[in-house]
């Protein structure tokens, strides 16, 4: 009789890799959902066209690496990155847009640096950024929310959008719109009431801006699913939003015109919902320990708010990401938790002395 | 309600007790041959005192302890021993040790022996003798020698023993089984462990609250003994000894301390079982309850195993279907070992042999890439970040390894069960302690090859500067001679080949007092390699290991020839010179 | 060191011991002005005259200057060198002067530059040292106008543009267009374009020498395994 | 020992120093009026691109006057600045004035604004931004031709509302996705020609006294 | 007087570098005279790392002169007994790449050994002693050696000398005590088919 | 006040002189590779980088300027570094053998880290004061040795990252930079 020698422990949790990332595919439907709902079909083509380019940006670079592919694609991972993309690009932004900022990410972002797990920036906030940065036009056309279109006017129909999406005809007049975000940086002297009464996108809103709360909403509600499943800790997320709150209730100023906005207006809008639920908590490119992610997230609020308050971008999601992504590894030196049978935290660099 | 602490981590793996439950603790019969390996345990093997062919009684010693840790062995029953060789036994490697094997008589017959039925008045250290005799061995994991945690000597008195009873691990039902079978026999080894440790004032049986029946069966012994039954809430791992500790009391045993040190002493239950039988009864531990438990058996339950009884033997009486069995694991699935045989024999350590299906644990996944999620550290017991340390280990960066607290990690096994990734988080551990260790262990032989290196040097220079000396004067020597020949015959071809010859020959001699201490220098270098050798020997014979004995033996009978014919030399030596000087002086 | 051959000087200055690619050296004008093919070769024959010139220079001086003083000897026959570099582009192509900038003064410290002089030119004699500043400099700029090149070409769309820079009024006619007047793609003209292609070149002249060094390995006959030990415990007798 | 070295080195040191500052200085009397030539071509050329050599024969670098301190905020400058006269044959003909907006995309827009003495404007460039490149930059002249609308433009033409993007109402043209920057642009000329016509008066009797000046001290 | 020198471009130029050089000359002067450079404490670390095998591998007579040459520059991939881990620790310790082992010094070994004396061939010549850097050689003239197994470095430098060829590098025995679990294997090289290792159900039936 | 912080910001963060001016970037890849080489190598850089920036400022405003000698700029400021440097060097060997025994191997390097020259090079053609010329030395240096310690502590984890063959060593980090440098972007626009 001769058995297999393996290492304990023999029994396993059910939980697996692909489906962690699967889950994750089902809790950004919420927000993908209310995307849609408000702003047409653009976000759902942009999805499947940045799947299917993704998918098969990394076969090809898996083969290249003659890797076992089934084993490597199976993961999901490359699907979970490209459905984040397509979800944080302007809807009908155009075809080539979605495939040039999809392949940055699989294959600079992530594959370059070994695949899965060893990526030390956030794949596709690394897209979003190169395509900010070089086709600015694009990535600043955004369609009007539903309850805002001109009389008579509606969001295209799925064949119109696959037609502005592939052959580059323009939107209908009034399609096309500012963020709240992109417009309350842009109403300079006026005090804050005045520019949420002059502009529909905030006079019509429920708490933050019209459509991009029910979006924001839609992402929260996903991302507390996947809190609740232990996908991810609450540290990220929480730390994030706080520093958000807490910054525009520093700098709210009374809404004067000098003020950025208010913690309401800063929490849903934009991408942060998104952004603290499915972006800043892709774990592999964060802090590791609780306490890490503690600083890290609010390293990611506060940076947002910096930069959508003072700096050139209205939203600042992906810059902070990826900023925090630069500081993970050396967060990660100086936030070791404390082990049992020791009187204090160590330092990753700290050499033994007594040895 | 004893306050109770909560740890950090754990995972609730299912239980799956239930199984050898049904049944109580059953026997089995006598295997045909049974297989004692000397090195049950982590201290040193024991030294086997019986020669093949002798014949035995059940419970006679047959090896004996050899230093300071480590246990005597028993014959597990009466019969003939077969053999003492190397046999494959229970350990992760799958490798082979020495090992006693003995032919079952079938009689099962007891030697005499004789317990003390008032342990109360008795010296503590007379039943830590017992212990240490019946060699009893933790029962609960690493398999200490029980007789050196209660022995006096601590750097504080003992105030807390904690009786371990948890068996947080899944499947395991031994100790259960035995609490429920054996409780008034457990409380009374308790009773002796309290005496021998001074009647410490806090005795704790901690027990996860899964077992009720269990606990029931304990409450009426413990009542008014100054014994309190704690029970906690079920995870993975409680059961180890610092989790249970920080459980129990709420304090921390600080890394690289041993529960002694803050005053406790912390004791598997079965342990305290074979603790009361050797002191009461005089038995040694030659049996244990072990759990047979997994779907590939058709019968789970507990049985009282003879140590040295090979697992096939406990297999084959389990309706055992080999095709079924993924892997064959001894102790449980969280800790366990897989074995590569199923001739091993049962230790004193085995308190589980598990045998599922595949569909109950199958073939490892093979591992996907870590994708930091932190779900291990979010089980690790010990507060450590699994993650970095598999991600150091993978990049063999020992520094960064050991300043994250590599060796605090107790291998429960918590983080590579949940890690989605599957990956052999443990493995990667071990794998990476081992080579530290051995990285320690070369760095230790490297400095201590260079001190030999350096020496060597430092002889050769000497030697060299010692030459080149003897060589200057010879050289001073002859060119004296030539030019006292030149001057005093200036011809005569005949008598300057002989000055010449004469000169070299006085050149050559040495003065008999350069002589003398190169003799004397022979001597010293082979007295120190006498001694060398004869330290080497000793350690050796520490050791145990013959092959090495035997070199070191020949090695120290050449030096002391070699010391002895230098003496001899030198004597001759002194002699001839006396010889010499008194015809000089005639 | 004196036992280098005239055409290891050249390979190693092109290809071996390429200072962009393999010593990375240099790397703040290599990433800083290569937007252009013009811009890079602006900076790039400006090295090269430098290097060539204080390679020589040094190698002339090099048993005249004491330990102590050599570093600061030599930078400053750098610093003249590039002073007068300077100076002439400002004189004759002052709009390239303007676009290169402060990157012109700091060729001094384009650490390519005292390297070779440190590691070549004070160990080798006049001759062998100028040519290793010149093809060490030739290495230097071909990377440049390679960068150049690939960043003008991904991020403009254009390639040879503004060369009038540098040859004169007839260049500006040698622009190409392959992409068509609205192609751009901003990242490349950017800073992380420069580290991103830059990385890329280094990648790709690692993936040839692996391919050469397997050819290599397969036609070469292994050298003799433990050909050099020696004895440490000198003669046995 | 130490004295030794200390001079020993000083001494090499100070050498090096002496060849190299001649080599230098004497490269340097001899690019020094090249390279002077060259920067005052180099300043020269943005103001001639908007008032061209066919149009004044005076030097226009030298020709300059300051601004008044209570203009500085109109023109949107913070530290004042100098308005250039092109004349012909002594007669003024233009300004060019220099004004900030600091409304752009991304921090101030600086540029100069050349007006012609009727009050027409002779041209406009940009010299100094930070607009995002493919959005905002399209006011350089580098990038697009979107600032010569401007030439031959006046208060009256158009109207004081035409001077907006047309996305208000106005008569210029915005970029696609970006009105701000050509926002912020048009309201600064809109200024400058407001500034200019109060103060075009000012100026051309300055211009006179200074021509007077100039006469004076070439005389001499 | 700075008008007038600066009236003088050439003259001021030389003024204003010449008088650098001169203070900066001395300055240097004085602190080349003031601060030798010492013994380098690089070499100890370096000879920390090596693998104090003393076999000459290297071509060095030992480990420390190796260290030594590695401190003035020499390549770090000549020690065949300490092999890749040395190399990479000598890497990260000069921080520099880490090259793989230079063949031409001999390959790693993947076992170690010791040098195991077969006695009763032996002819006691003392060759070995001579030749062991370590003395882990016991043994008199004319009569058996034997070797110190703890302290033979497995350098096999007393191999070749035996007239008798009476010396064996033998593996060391790898005992339980030694053993400790391998590496995982990388999955990469786990996985040779496209397809994951199924479960097997189907035998359990 | 203000003014200073926006200094600094602008040094350390929007015009950071490795990421976004591409100065000083052979140190940044060279010595890189282990944390604690990198905190030493900043922390030398810095106090050199701030001593530089006011040396230079006074050569420049009290010798060249007088003398009508701007165009000896670069030769009189290398000088000046060398003499920092040494000056630097002298002066913690004898205060801090410690010090020293961490800094001292990475002096010599600073010479010709081109952030040195370049700060000194800058700050004379943009006509700052004595105070603003030290500020941007000391926020050039400051913005260096933050991203020299973030991007250490990054590529020490890359380590055992399973990068495809061409790109592991310079390759991957090089493409590192340019992800972080396209992080930095995000800052522009900040004052
Ligand atoms: C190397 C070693 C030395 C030990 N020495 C002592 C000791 O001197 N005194 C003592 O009371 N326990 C000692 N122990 C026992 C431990 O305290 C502990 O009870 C034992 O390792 C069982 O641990 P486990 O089964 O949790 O793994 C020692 C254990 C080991 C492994
Ligand atoms: C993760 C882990 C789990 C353990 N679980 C148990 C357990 O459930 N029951 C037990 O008696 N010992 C358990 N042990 C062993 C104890 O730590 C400890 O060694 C033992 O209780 C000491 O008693 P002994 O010397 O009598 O064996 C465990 C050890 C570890 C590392
Ligand atoms: C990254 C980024 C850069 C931008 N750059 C500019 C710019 O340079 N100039 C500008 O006018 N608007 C710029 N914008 C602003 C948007 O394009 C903004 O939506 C637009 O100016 C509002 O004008 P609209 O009224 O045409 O929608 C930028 C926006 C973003 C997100
Ligand atoms: C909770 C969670 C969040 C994730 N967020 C991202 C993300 O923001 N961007 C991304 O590219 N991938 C994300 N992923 C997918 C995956 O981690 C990513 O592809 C790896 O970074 C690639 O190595 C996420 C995965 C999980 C489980
Ligand atoms: S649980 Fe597994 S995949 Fe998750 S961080 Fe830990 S080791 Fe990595
Ligand atoms: S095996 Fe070690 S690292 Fe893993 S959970 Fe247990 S103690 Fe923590
Ligand atoms: S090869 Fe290695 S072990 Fe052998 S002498 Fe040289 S350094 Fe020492
Ligand atoms: S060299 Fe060989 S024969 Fe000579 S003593 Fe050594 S082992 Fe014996
Ligand atoms: S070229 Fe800038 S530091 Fe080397």
């Amino acid at each position: 009789m001769a058995f297999k020698q393996i290492t304990s422990p023999h029994a396993h949790a059910a939980q697996n890799t692909t489906k962690v990332m699967q889950l994750v595919l089902w809790a950004t439907l919420p927000g993908l959902a209310a995307l849609c709902i408000q702003f047409g079909w653009g976000n759902l083509i942009n999805v499947v066209l940045a799947v299917v380019t993704s998918v098969i940006c990394e076969a090809a670079i898996i083969k290249l690496r003659k890797r076992p592919m089934a084993f490597y694609l199976r993961d999901y991972s490359a699907v979970v990155t490209a459905v984040l993309l397509g979800l944080a690009l302007p809807p009908l932004a155009p075809w080539w847009v979605v495939v040039v900022g999809s392949m940055f990410s699989i294959i600079i972002a992530k594959q370059l640096y070994g695949g899965l797990g060893y990526n030390p920036f956030n794949p596709a906030m690394v897209g979003y950024v190169v395509l900010l940065i070089s086709f600015p036009i694009q990535m600043t056309t955004w369609i009007t929310p539903l309850a805002l279109l001109p009389e008579g006017v509606s969001h295209p129909s799925l064949v119109e959008s696959l037609g502005i999406v592939f052959s580059g005809y323009s939107p209908a007049d009034g399609v096309t719109g500012a963020t709240p975000l992109d417009s309350f940086k842009h109403s300079s002297g006026l005090v804050v009431d005045q520019i949420y009464q002059s502009d529909p996108l905030f006079s019509q809103a429920m708490f933050a801006g019209v459509g991009w709360e029910w979006v924001n909403l839609g992402f929260l509600a996903g991302g507390i699913v996947l809190l609740a499943t232990g996908i991810f800790t609450w540290h990220g997320p929480v730390a994030m939003l706080a520093a958000i709150a807490v910054m525009s209730v520093i700098f709210w100023d009374g809404g004067s015109s000098q003020s950025p906005g208010s913690p309401l207006m800063h929490l849903f809008s934009g991408a942060s919902m998104m952004g603290a639920f499915f972006i800043l908590t892709d774990p592999v490119s964060s802090a590791v320990s609780n306490r890490g992610r503690l600083i890290y997230g609010a390293l990611i609020g506060v940076l947002v708010y910096i930069i959508r308050a003072w700096g050139n971008y209205p939203d600042a999601v992906a810059f902070a990401v990826l900023l925090a992504n630069f500081a993970a590894p050396f967060i990660d030196n100086y936030t070791l938790p404390r082990t049992y049978g020791h009187t204090d935290r160590r330092r990753a660099t700290e050499r033994e002395e007594d040895a | 309600m004893t306050k109770t602490w909560v740890t950090p981590g754990g995972v609730h793996p299912p239980e799956n007790k239930h199984q050898s439950l049904t049944l109580p603790i059953g026997a089995l019969p006598i295997p045909e041959k049974l297989l004692v390996p000397l090195n049950q345990h982590i201290g040193a093997p024991a030294n086997a005192c019986v020669k093949v062919g002798q014949k035995v009684l059940k419970g006679q010693r047959i090896a004996d302890a050899t230093g300071a840790v480590s246990v005597p062995m028993h014959a597990p029953t009466s019969g003939t021993i077969s053999a003492i060789e190397d046999r494959p036994i229970a350990h992760s490697s799958g490798m082979s040790a020495p090992c006693i094997e003995i032919t079952s008589d079938g009689k099962d017959s007891w030697i005499e022996h004789e317990g003390i039925a008032d342990f109360e008045h008795s010296n503590p250290e007379v039943l830590t003798k017992i212990i240490a005799d019946a060699g009893i061995a933790g029962m609960g994991g690493a398999g200490f020698p029980s007789a050196i945690k209660l022995s006096p000597g601590h750097t504080r008195p003992i105030d807390t023993l904690i009786v371990n009873a948890t068996e947080c691990e899944p499947y395991i039902t031994a100790d259960d089984s035995a609490i429920r079978e054996r409780a008034a026999e457990i409380i009374e080894g308790i009773g002796i462990l309290s005496h021998i440790l001074g009647n410490p004032s806090n005795i704790l049986i901690g027990i996860e609250d899964n077992k009720p029946e269990a606990i029931a069966a304990l409450q009426p012994h413990v009542a008014d003994s100054g014994i309190s039954v704690v029970s906690f809430p079920t995870k993975y791992p409680s059961g180890g000894e610092k989790q249970l500790i920080y459980i129990l009391t709420g304090k921390e045993l600080p890394s690289g301390t041993l529960p002694a040190d803050v005053g406790m002493v912390c004791i598997n239950i079965g342990t305290t079982y074979a603790i009361k039988r050797a002191v009461v009864n005089g038995e040694p531990l030659i049996s244990r309850v072990t759990t047979m438990t997994g779907n590939a058996c058709g019968i789970n339950r507990n049985y009282e195993t003879l140590i040295g009884t090979p697992v096939s033997h406990m297999l084959a009486h389990s309706e055992f279907n080999e095709a079924a069995c993924s892997r064959l694991v001894m102790g449980g699935p969280m800790m366990g070992f897989s074995l590569t045989s199923a001739d091993v024999p049962v230790v004193k350590t085995t308190n589980c042999i598990l045998a599922p299906t595949y569909s109950e644990i199958p073939e490892d996944e093979p591992a996907q890439a870590c994708i930091r999620c932190g779900m291990c550290a979010e089980a690790c017991p010990a507060s450590l970040l699994p993650q970095q340390l598999f991600w150091y280990s993978q990049a063999e960066d020992h520094d960064r390894l050991e300043a994250h607290n590599l060796f605090d990690c107790i291998e429960c096994g918590a983080c590579s069960y949940v890690c989605p990734s599957n990956i052999p988080l443990v493995q990667h551990y071990r794998h990476s302690k081992g080579e530290i260790l051995k990285a320690r262990e070369e760095k230790v032989k490297s400095d201590h090859a260079r001190g030999r290196f350096e020496f060597h040097q430092q002889r050769m220079e000497q030697a060299e500067k010692d030459k080149e000396a003897k060589r200057a004067a010879r050289r001073e020597a002859a060119e004296k001679a030539k030019a006292s020949a030149a001057t005093s015959t200036g011809e005569g071809s005949a008598a300057d080949i002989i000055a010449a010859a004469q000169a070299r020959a006085a050149a050559k001699k040495v003065s008999p007092e350069q002589q003398k201490a190169k003799f004397e220098r022979s001597i010293a270098g082979a007295e120190m390699r006498v001694q060398m050798a004869t330290e080497k020997l000793a350690e050796a014979a520490a050791e145990q290991s013959d092959e090495q004995k035997n070199i070191l033996t020949a090695a120290l009978d050449g030096a002391k020839q070699k010391l002895e014919q230098a003496q001899a030399r030198l004597a001759d030596h002194i002699e001839q010179h006396q010889e010499l000087d008194s015809e000089q002086v005639k | 060191m004196s036992d280098v051959t005239a055409s290891e000087v050249v390979k190693n200055g092109l290809w071996t011991n390429n200072p962009a690619l393999v010593q990375l050296l240099g790397l703040c004008p290599l990433l800083a002005v290569t937007g252009s093919v013009v811009n890079a070769l602006g900076l790039g024959i400006a090295t090269l005259a430098v290097l060539v010139g204080s390679n020589t220079i040094v190698s002339l001086i090099r048993n005249h200057v004491s330990d102590a003083v050599r570093l600061p000897a030599f930078v400053i026959i750098i610093a003249a060198f590039v002073t007068c570099a300077e100076l002439l582009m400002k004189a004759f192509t002052y709009d390239l002067y303007q676009i290169l900038g402060i990157f012109i003064p700091l060729i001094v410290t384009n650490c390519a530059i005292l390297g070779r002089a440190e590691a070549f030119a004070s160990k080798n004699k006049v001759g062998l040292a100028a040519l290793d500043g010149f093809m060490m400099g030739l290495g230097f700029l071909a990377v440049l106008v390679a960068l150049g090149a690939i960043r003008e070409l991904l991020g403009a769309g254009t390639l040879f543009a503004d060369m009038h820079l540098l040859f004169g009024a007839t260049a500006s006619s040698w622009v190409l267009q392959p992409f068509g007047e609205n192609y751009s793609f901003l990242i490349a003209l950017l800073p992380p374009g420069a580290f991103l292609v830059t990385g890329f070149l280094i990648a790709i002249k690692n993936a040839i020498d692996a391919v050469n060094k397997r050819r290599a390995d397969a036609q070469r006959i292994a050298p003799v395994k433990g050909a050099k030990r020696i004895r440490t415990t000198g003669h046995i007798s | 020992m130490i004295l030794q070295s200390i001079r020993f080195n000083a001494i090499v040191l100070a050498v090096f120093a002496l060849i190299t500052a001649i080599i230098l200085a004497s490269t340097d009397s001899l690019t020094r009026d090249k390279i002077a030539e060259s920067e005052r071509k180099a300043a020269q050329r943005k103001l001639l691109e908007i008032i061209p050599i066919e149009r004044h024969n005076n030097d226009l670098l030298m020709d300059v006057q300051p601004i008044p301190q209570r203009f500085w905020a109109q023109l949107g400058l913070k530290k004042g600045g100098d308005i250039h006269i092109a004349r012909r044959d002594g007669l003024p003909i233009a300004a060019i004035v220099p004004a900030l907006t600091p409304d752009g995309y991304s921090g101030n827009i600086a540029m100069i604004i050349g007006i012609n003495f009727d009050g027409t404007i002779a041209g406009v460039r940009v010299t100094e931004h930070r607009e995002t490149p493919g959005l905002g930059d399209k006011v350089d002249l580098a990038k697009s031709d979107w600032i010569l609308d401007f030439d031959g433009k006046s208060l009256v033409n158009p109207e004081q509302d035409g001077w907006d993007v047309k996305k208000n109402g106005g008569a210029y043209d915005q970029f696609t996705g970006a009105t701000i920057t050509p926002r912020a642009v048009i309201h600064q000329i809109a200024e400058t020609l407001d500034y200019f016509s109060q103060d075009s008066e000012r100026l051309l009797a300055q211009a006179a006294v200074n021509l007077e000046r100039t006469l004076e001290s070439s005389d001499e | 007087m700075i008008d007038s020198i600066a009236q003088q471009p050439i003259l001021a130029a030389l003024i204003a570098l010449v008088g650098l050089g001169i203070l900066f000359g001395a300055l240097l002067g004085y602190a080349a005279e003031k601060f030798k450079v010492e013994g380098d404490p690089i070499v100890e670390q370096i000879d920390e790392l090596l693998p104090q095998t003393q076999c000459g591998q290297c071509g060095f007579p030992g480990c420390k002169p190796y260290a030594e040459s590695i401190a003035s520059g020499d390549a770090i991939n000549k020690c065949p007994p300490g092999g890749q881990s040395t190399i990479n620790a000598i890497a990260s310790l000069l921080d520099v790449p880490a090259p793989e082992l230079d063949a031409e010094h001999g390959e790693e070994a993947d076992l170690k050994t010791v040098a195991y004396i077969r006695e009763d061939e032996c002819i006691g010549c003392t060759k070995c002693i001579q030749a062991c850097p370590v003395d882990a050689i016991l043994g008199a003239a004319k009569l058996m050696h034997t070797v110190i197994a703890d302290e033979c470095t497995g350098c096999d430098l007393c191999v070749e000398p035996c007239p008798v060829d009476c010396i064996d590098m033998l593996p060391v025995k790898e005992g339980l005590r030694q053993w400790h679990w391998p590496a995982p294997a990388k999955t990469a090289d786990l996985i040779a088919s496209d397809r994951a290792p199924h479960n097997d159900e189907g035998r359990a039936a | 006040m203000q003014e200073f912080a926006i200094i600094l910001v602008s040094s350390i963060l929007i015009n950071n002189y490795v990421l976004v001016q591409f100065l000083g970037l052979c140190p940044f890849m060279g010595v890189s590779n282990k944390l604690e080489s990198a905190i030493g190598m900043s922390a030398a850089t810095t106090f050199v980088l701030t001593l530089t920036a006011m040396a230079s400022y006074i050569v420049d405003v009290f010798v060249l300027m007088p003398l009508g000698l701007i165009y000896l700029r670069t030769i009189a400021f290398i000088l000046v570094i060398a003499a920092v440097v040494q000056f630097t060097k002298m002066f913690i060997e004898k205060t801090s053998p410690l010090l020293y025994r961490v800094l001292g191997v990475f002096l010599p390097l600073i010479t010709t880290n081109c952030a040195v020259l370049g700060v000194a090079l800058q700050n004379a053609s943009k006509d700052l004061n004595f105070m603003q010329s030290s500020l941007y030395g000391f926020g050039a240096g400051a913005g260096f040795s933050l991203v020299l310690i973030f991007f250490s502590a990054m590529r020490e984890r890359l380590a055992a990252a399973d990068i495809p063959a061409p790109f592991e060593g310079a390759a991957i980090a090089m493409i590192t930079a340019g992800l972080m440098s396209l992080a930095f972007m995000g800052f522009g626009g900040l004052v």
